[in-house]
């Protein structure tokens, strides 16, 4: 589905991602996890185009996007949430939503968009707050929105940048679930978290990042005993699980 | 009562003349009123702002017309507005006897239109003063080259083509043709360009905001040139008193200072009703349009449209700009003052203007800088 | 404020009480009836649902939303009409939700601007950012680059770390472990407990219940604008509600 | 090779013109964030100012200054509590459809009072210039050069070196952070507003000396100095000495160098700034 | 591979769907065009025929601010609005003086102007903001300048130009015309609203990298607003220039032309169809009135009516009649 190859981005003398490579397979949920500032945003960000990587090639369903433009990703289906909310201000809730339906898979017609749009708002437990502005929105709110409007693009392969954090351990089971759900209609997720319960619960597969490169990739138990993981990222608290 | 409309440039590009214009019509509107009207009852004058922009002109000029239903029209400063509004013009058949609008377009607009009174001199006009000027300095002063600098707008691009032609079959060595940007106080390059051409005359053709920092620049620069000559609209308030503007020449309709009876009463009445006097020949040029429009009408013994013209036609009067008389220009049947009606004047270290032609009319000789 | 602070490093603490406070945004009222108080040098906790009005009550608090009854004092000084920088003069700083540093300007300016708009803290400025880049290495590293570049957790780090340079009595914080790794958060907590042992009071509003409540001396659940339930770190901790609601995984 | 070091040095001396009325738009524009169409307008009160010194008064304005920038800081401080104050939390459209309500009130009550008529003051240095060899350096001119580096020096050092300047570009980029840390982001406003307008009053001092006063003074060069602060980069205050350099420099060597220049010289101008523009917009592109 | 993935069922719980469009939305904009229809017939006596000449220029100011509007919500704060409305001119002026009719002159000069809008737009695409306007500004000022220099027998010069009448000069049906041409703009506005140009347009503005994440296909969009909004300033541009039968480059191109729309859209409402076209009519029934009540300085006055509007109706007019929530208008 997704497949980088030595992928690598500098900004001035920083080398935020370094010879970054993995494959990323169809239904497969995959965790990016590491320390602050390791590269796992810059990383996205490379994937979906919002920057051009300093070297390295990226393959979306086959074909060589590395050069490709943002919404051309986008149509080949590559959705994705943003670590740091960008919600469309003045926008309502609702058409922010219909926006990600609308473009994100060319042919959409607009009263089908609006439809999506409504149902993402009830799976992300937005419904109530469908017609107010986006800035009107608490933090944790404009989360949901992000999840809600990469879905809306109808994705194959699905970005989450930190979307859970934040959320009380009911409202992240029901994200988990919600996660679930939407690898089962078949599409790949790749997300970043640092709440380890929820990275154990969701993960087929794990990639730890530091200092922009990967050091450690295998499941959640393999890599939560490596102690390389643990001295960078998890720290003394071993005992994640309350 | 007879009813007049005069639309003006009481704001905007214009507002200088349009207000000075403005006072002249009322001063004149005071002199015909005292002295019994037209045709027995007191004159109604209404104005209106054209905002020196034809899209104001035109409802402007409508309303005056239709709603105001005003007898006759006067006032018109600016080309483009007079242009725009000869349309509605010639579809009410407006009688205007104008004062402004001195471009060739307007000539053209107003060419085939039987009620159309034009008192200022057509540009081309303008020209035949200055080039009779400066004949006059070939033989007095042995000028030879000209440096022309003229501002990039309509005012001052207008015919420059045949100024330059002109010049030139009458003998003289143009050395320079430069535009500039009216305003800008950018004129180092533009003398920087005229020290190398070594002209006699330096003629530019801009606006009162150009003429300071155009002397400054040449003194600057230390330009040696026999007369600065200049033709803007209006000059700088206190540039009189400025010793930079020594000797530098102009042209005028009018100057406050013009010896004949009629200015000096003009003048009189002026400072009795405001306090002050205007440099603008707009103020004379405006009180003596309405005087002679009411004379006409006054003599016509109606409001006929026909009637009054054939009466203004004969117009015969002395003014401040000497005498008036209506005759054919180029284009237009009825043209007021001509070549002949313009003074060059010098400032001079009494911060006066005093005229040095045409000879009549001189007080003094052409102070020469070279 | 009174002068004698305990080894140097940051204001005696104040007592913070809120009382009966309604507030909200425009037309929308969030919050219906709030209590909290903080005694000085007392580590309290809030925690509360999604959109119960958790950030409404500090920003309150702060002074960026007017309250519209209740009262708010701040060591027995009357402060629900203050404007913010008279709070801050006060000794109150603020770790905001979004973090709200200034993008254009380096980390480093981030930061000394936090203890800029109070004398005592300005003085003190080179040794307490001595004390934040210690807690936070990586903003040492970084002091050069525009904020706004930054990582997510590395700009939490510098917006806790902008708060505690003003050398605050009274410090809020508002979902400081949002988007840091574990490591990161264990860090961020002890810095809390070590700034509030120093004598600092701290309200503190965290989804991370089972930290929270650790360290806290006392803690308040927020619902739909009011306060349902308070009591004793412990006793939230063993509250079989609050664990149900807020623990339970 | 004496016409192109006259050219040079004609291009610079405009060019201080320019630096000198961009440097208080520099501040409230670029730095601060309000977009205030009547800066033209402060600048026309200053040269008026100046004048009525100068010719009422028998003052020289450059004596004056101090006075008229202050005065003017008081007008701009006045406009701040009255009007833009009130529009800071609305969209920048909305500040600039207020500011452009204010230059048209100051321009036409200016009108009102003044008349369209353009006046000039006197003094002495008026025509001054040093002579170097053939080559001549116009006085006011190269003080309002001065004046403009000196602003904008003392500009960056305010900005950069004090509490004050780092408070003025918090409050820019993030209102609600600003607050939180105890800014009073209401008395850091007016301050900029207010000094912008000051130096308005410095150009428009400067203005009446070089130029004229009239109720459109402000016109002609607040558009050119918004170009460059724009060129400059927001927020850029070397760029803005810089990039007045370039402009005025080039545009002296159309007028010099090519047949009619002057008339091509407002197309260089904005020719230069639309290049210089679209060029750093793709260069720039990731 | 084809995008068929489908989302498994919503859950039963359901958000109340607010419509986006009710038919009520649109009344105050047909009391607007049935008011206008009636107006030239309205017994106002000896007023006729100048409120008619009033109405033409409210209609022209209108259909000016409108089509800024449409640009606008795309996020393009553009100061090239008198390039295109002169462009519009100067080329029916010139197709006119070539000899063609003026049926045919008038769709082309707006297509040349729409050109010039897709070579403006392709250079401006990456500029945002406040270095987006300004070089439009710098477009307007070139263009302004190349045609003030050009040799006087190309578009003359400085001095202007000389344009055939519009419909012979007939009042009436000059303001019909110009009330044909507004109903189109606003029909292109309300297709625009109406249409994935809605959305397309407000996601560029408030955030155009974000769009593009979600699939937007900004330069097309861009490029797409601008050309619609300068063809209808350029008809625009035709009106005025067969109504004023004159144009010279600087009072065509002046920047006056650009602002005018920009503030009148701000004052009625920006990103709406009714906000710009009712923005134009109260501005210019409050200058009217102001000039008739203060006469001398009416111009402070009015500088002082802008400044009060948009202090108390920071949504402009519209929101006087409106009190919906965001995006909700037309
Ligand atoms: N535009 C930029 N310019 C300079 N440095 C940058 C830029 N963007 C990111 N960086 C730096 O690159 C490093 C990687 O950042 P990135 O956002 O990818 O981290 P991250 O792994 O997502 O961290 P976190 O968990 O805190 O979100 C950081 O140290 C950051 O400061
Ligand atoms: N600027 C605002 N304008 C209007 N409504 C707002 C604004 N900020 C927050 N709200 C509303 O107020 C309610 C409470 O918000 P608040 O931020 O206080 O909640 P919270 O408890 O901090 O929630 P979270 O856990 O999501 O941060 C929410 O429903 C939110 O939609
Ligand atoms: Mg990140
Ligand atoms: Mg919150």
């Amino acid at each position: 589905m997704l497949r980088a190859d030595g992928l690598s981005k500098r900004f001035g003398g920083l080398l935020a991602v370094q010879n970054v490579s993995f494959t990323q397979f169809a239904g497969e949920i995959l965790a990016v996890i590491g320390p602050n500032g390791a590269g796992k945003t810059t990383l996205l960000n490379l994937l979906s185009g919002v920057y051009q990587p300093t070297s390295g090639r990226l393959h979306l369903l086959g074909q060589d996007v590395t050069s490709s433009p943002i919404e051309h990703r986008c149509h080949l289906g590559l959705g994705r949430a943003f670590q740091i909310v960008r919600p469309f201000p003045e926008m309502t809730v609702h058409e922010n939503v219909t926006v990600g339906a609308l473009f994100g898979t060319p042919g959409t017609t607009l009263p089908a968009a609006r439809e999506l749009a409504y149902d993402l708002l009830d799976r992300t437990g937005l419904a109530a707050h469908a017609d107010k502005a986006a800035h009107e929105l608490t933090l944790l709110q404009d989360k949901r929105l992000e999840v809600a409007r990469a879905l809306a693009t109808r994705p194959q392969v699905l970005l989450l940048d930190e979307v859970m954090a934040g959320l009380r351990p009911a409202e992240a089971q029901e994200a988990v679930a919600l996660v679930r759900s939407v690898r089962d209609s078949g599409v790949s997720v790749l997300f970043i978290e640092h709440i380890m319960p929820v990275v154990r619960d969701l993960a087929d597969r794990v990639v730890v990042m530091d200092q922009g490169q990967v050091i450690a990739e295998g499941t959640y138990r393999e890599v939560t005993s490596n102690p390389q993981v643990v001295s960078a990222y998890l720290g003394t608290e071993a005992e994640l699980h309350a | 009562a007879v009813k007049v409309g005069a639309l003006l440039p009481l704001s905007g590009a214009g507002s200088v003349s349009g207000q000075a214009a403005r006072n002249g019509y009322l001063l004149a509107l005071d002199e015909i009123n005292k002295a019994g009207g037209v045709l027995g009852r007191p004159l109604e004058l209404e104005f209106a702002d054209d905002g020196s922009a034809p899209a104001k002109a035109v409802p402007e000029f409508v309303k005056l017309v239709t709603v105001e239903k005003v007898d006759f029209m006067v006032g018109g400063v600016s080309s483009a507005t007079s242009i725009a509004i000869s349309g509605p013009a010639k579809q009410y058949n407006t009688f205007m006897a104008w004062i402004g609008a001195a471009a060739v377009p307007v000539e053209d607009a107003f060419a085939d239109h039987k009620y159309f009174f034009h008192y200022h001199p057509w540009s081309y006009y303008n020209f035949e003063a200055i080039l009779d000027y400066f004949k006059h300095l070939r033989g007095t002063k042995k000028a030879r080259n000209i440096a022309i600098a003229y501002e990039d707008g309509p005012f001052g691009s207008a015919g420059i083509n045949d100024t330059v032609a002109a010049f030139k079959k009458a003998g003289f060595n143009v050395v320079m043709t430069e535009k500039f940007k009216t305003g800008s106080g950018n004129f180092g390059p533009l003398v920087s360009k005229a020290k190398a051409a070594k002209p006699d005359i330096l003629y530019w053709v801009g606006y009162d905001t150009d003429a300071l920092p155009l002397a400054t620049e040449i003194k600057q620069q230390n330009l040696q040139v026999g007369l600065i000559y200049g033709t803007p609209p209006s000059w700088p308030v206190g540039f009189e008193k400025n010793r930079l503007a020594e000797n530098v020449g102009g042209l005028s309709l009018w100057l406050p200072s013009t010896p004949n009876t009629e200015s000096r009463a003009f003048v009189a009445a002026y400072k009795k009703k405001f306090g002050n006097i205007t440099e603008e020949y707009f103020a004379p040029l405006a009180y003596v349009n309405l005087k002679t429009l009411a004379a006409a009408i006054n003599k016509a013994g109606s409001t006929d449209k026909d009637k009054v013209a054939a009466e203004l036609a004969k117009t015969n009067v002395r003014t401040p700009f000497g005498p008036l008389t209506f005759t054919k220009s180029l284009k237009t049947q009825y043209q007021g003052f001509k070549a002949g009606s313009w003074l060059s004047f010098q400032y001079t270290d009494s911060d006066d203007r005093v005229p040095v032609f045409p000879l009549k009319a001189a007080k003094k000789t052409t102070s020469w800088s070279k | 404020m009174s002068g004698a602070s305990r080894e140097g490093a940051h204001g005696v603490g104040q007592e913070l009480v809120i009382e009966h406070v309604a507030a909200g945004y425009g037309k929308v009222q969030v919050l219906w009836d709030v209590s909290v108080r903080v005694a000085p040098g007392e580590f309290v906790a809030m925690i509360g649902a999604n959109g119960a009005g958790k950030t409404t009550t500090l920003r309150a608090v702060s002074g960026v939303v007017r309250p519209s009854a209740g009262s708010i004092r701040l060591g027995g000084r009357e402060i629900s009409r203050a404007t913010p920088s008279d709070i801050v003069k006060l000794g109150l700083a603020h770790v905001p939700e979004g973090r709200e540093l200034f993008p254009l300007m380096t980390v480093r300016e981030n930061l000394e601007l936090g203890a800029a708009m109070r004398p005592e803290a300005a003085r003190a400025q080179a040794e307490t950012l001595g004390q934040v880049y210690r807690l936070f290495p990586r903003l040492e590293e970084r002091a050069g680059q525009l904020a706004g570049t930054l990582s997510g957790g590395e700009q939490q780090m510098v917006a806790v770390g902008r708060a505690l340079m003003a050398r605050p009595s009274v410090l809020v914080v508002d979902e400081p472990s949002l988007g840091l790794s574990p490591l990161m958060t264990q860090t961020v907590f002890q810095a809390l407990k070590a700034v509030n042992e120093e004598g600092v009071s701290v309200l503190l509003v965290e989804q991370n219940v089972g930290l929270s409540l650790k360290l806290a001396d006392r803690g308040y659940v927020l619902e739909n604008g009011q306060v349902i339930r308070e009591g004793s770190g412990a006793d939230l901790l063993r509250d079989p509600a609050v664990r149900e609601a807020y623990l339970a995984l | 090779m004496e016409l192109f070091i006259q050219t040079l040095v004609n291009g610079l001396l405009q060019s201080g013109i320019y630096a000198l009325v961009a440097s208080g738009l520099a501040l409230a524009v670029g730095v601060v964030g309000i977009v205030n169409f009547a800066h033209g307008e402060y600048l026309m009160i200053g040269a008026f100012l100046a004048w009525a010194a100068s010719a009422m008064l028998g003052v020289d304005p450059l004596l004056a200054l101090p006075v008229v920038a202050l005065a003017v800081f008081g007008v701009g401080a006045l406009t701040y509590r009255t009007t833009i104050r009130h529009v800071l939390l609305a969209p920048e459209l909305n500040q600039m459809l207020l500011t452009f309500g204010v230059s048209i009130l100051l321009q036409n009550l200016a009108l009102m009072w003044m008349g369209g008529n353009t006046r000039s003051v006197t003094t002495p240095y008026q025509a001054s210039s040093l002579s170097l060899g053939e080559i001549s350096i116009g006085g006011p001119k190269a003080i309002a050069f001065a004046f403009a580096a000196g602003i904008l020096a003392a500009l960056y050092a305010v900005l950069y070196r004090t509490t004050l300047g780092r408070q003025m570009r918090a409050v820019a980029q993030n209102r609600r952070g600003a607050q939180l840390i105890g800014i009073n982001v209401d008395r850091v406003y007016l301050i900029a507003f207010g000094v912008s307008c000051g130096l308005a009053a410095v150009a428009g001092t400067l203005a009446a000396v070089l130029l004229f006063a009239s109720p459109t003074v402000g016109l002609v060069f607040a558009l050119k100095a918004f170009a460059i602060i724009v060129m400059a980069g927001l927020g850029n205050l070397t760029g803005v000495l810089w990039a007045s350099v370039v402009l005025g420099v080039s545009e002296a060597l159309v007028q010099t160098y090519v047949p009619s220049g002057g008339g091509w010289s407002d197309a260089v101008f904005f020719l230069m700034i639309f290049l210089t523009l679209v060029w750093r917009s793709f260069r720039g592109a990731r | 591979m084809s995008k068929a993935t489908t989302l498994p069922a919503a859950p039963v719980t359901r958000s109340a769907r607010t419509p986006d469009f009710t038919f009520g939305k649109l009344l105050p904009l047909l009391i607007f065009f049935a008011v206008a229809l009636i107006f030239p017939f309205l017994p106002f006596g000896d007023r006729r025929e100048f409120l008619l000449q009033i109405g033409f220029f409210t209609l022209v100011a209108g259909t000016m601010a409108l089509s800024w509007d449409i640009l606008a919500r795309s996020g393009q704060v553009s100061l090239a609005h008198a390039a295109f409305y002169g462009l519009g001119a100067y080329s029916y002026a010139l197709l006119m003086k070539a000899g063609l009719p003026w049926l045919a002159a008038m769709p082309l000069a707006a297509l040349i102007a729409g050109l010039f809008s897709l070579l403006l737009g392709m250079v401006t695409m990456r500029l945002s903001g406040m270095y987006f306007a300004i070089a439009t500004l710098a477009f307007t000022e070139v263009v302004r300048t190349v045609i003030q220099n050009l040799p006087e027998s190309v578009a003359g010069g400085a001095t202007g130009i000389l344009v055939p009448a519009l419909l012979g000069g007939n009042s009436r049906q000059q303001y019909f015309f110009a009330l044909l041409v507004l109903l189109l703009t606003v029909g292109v506005s309300l297709a625009v609203r109406l249409t994935r140009l809605h959305h397309a347009f407000a996601a560029i503005r408030q955030g155009e990298e974000t769009a593009r994440v979600l699939g937007v296909s900004v330069v097309r969009y861009k490029l797409l607003a601008f050309f619609i909004s300068s063809v209808l300033a350029a008809l625009a541009g035709v009106l005025y220039a067969g109504k004023t039968f004159f144009l010279n480059p600087l009072e065509t191109f002046s920047l006056a032309n650009s602002i005018a729309p920009l503030t009148t859209s701000i004052f009625g409402g920006l990103y709406t169809t009714l906000g710009p076209v009712l923005g134009a009519t109260v501005l210019r029934i409050a200058e009217e009135l102001l000039h008739n009540i203060v006469k001398n300085g009416y111009l402070v006055v009015y500088g002082l009516v802008l400044i009060l509007s948009i202090l108390w109706l920071p949504r402009g007019v519209i929101g006087l009649l409106r009190r919906g929530r965001h995006g909700g208008d037309l």
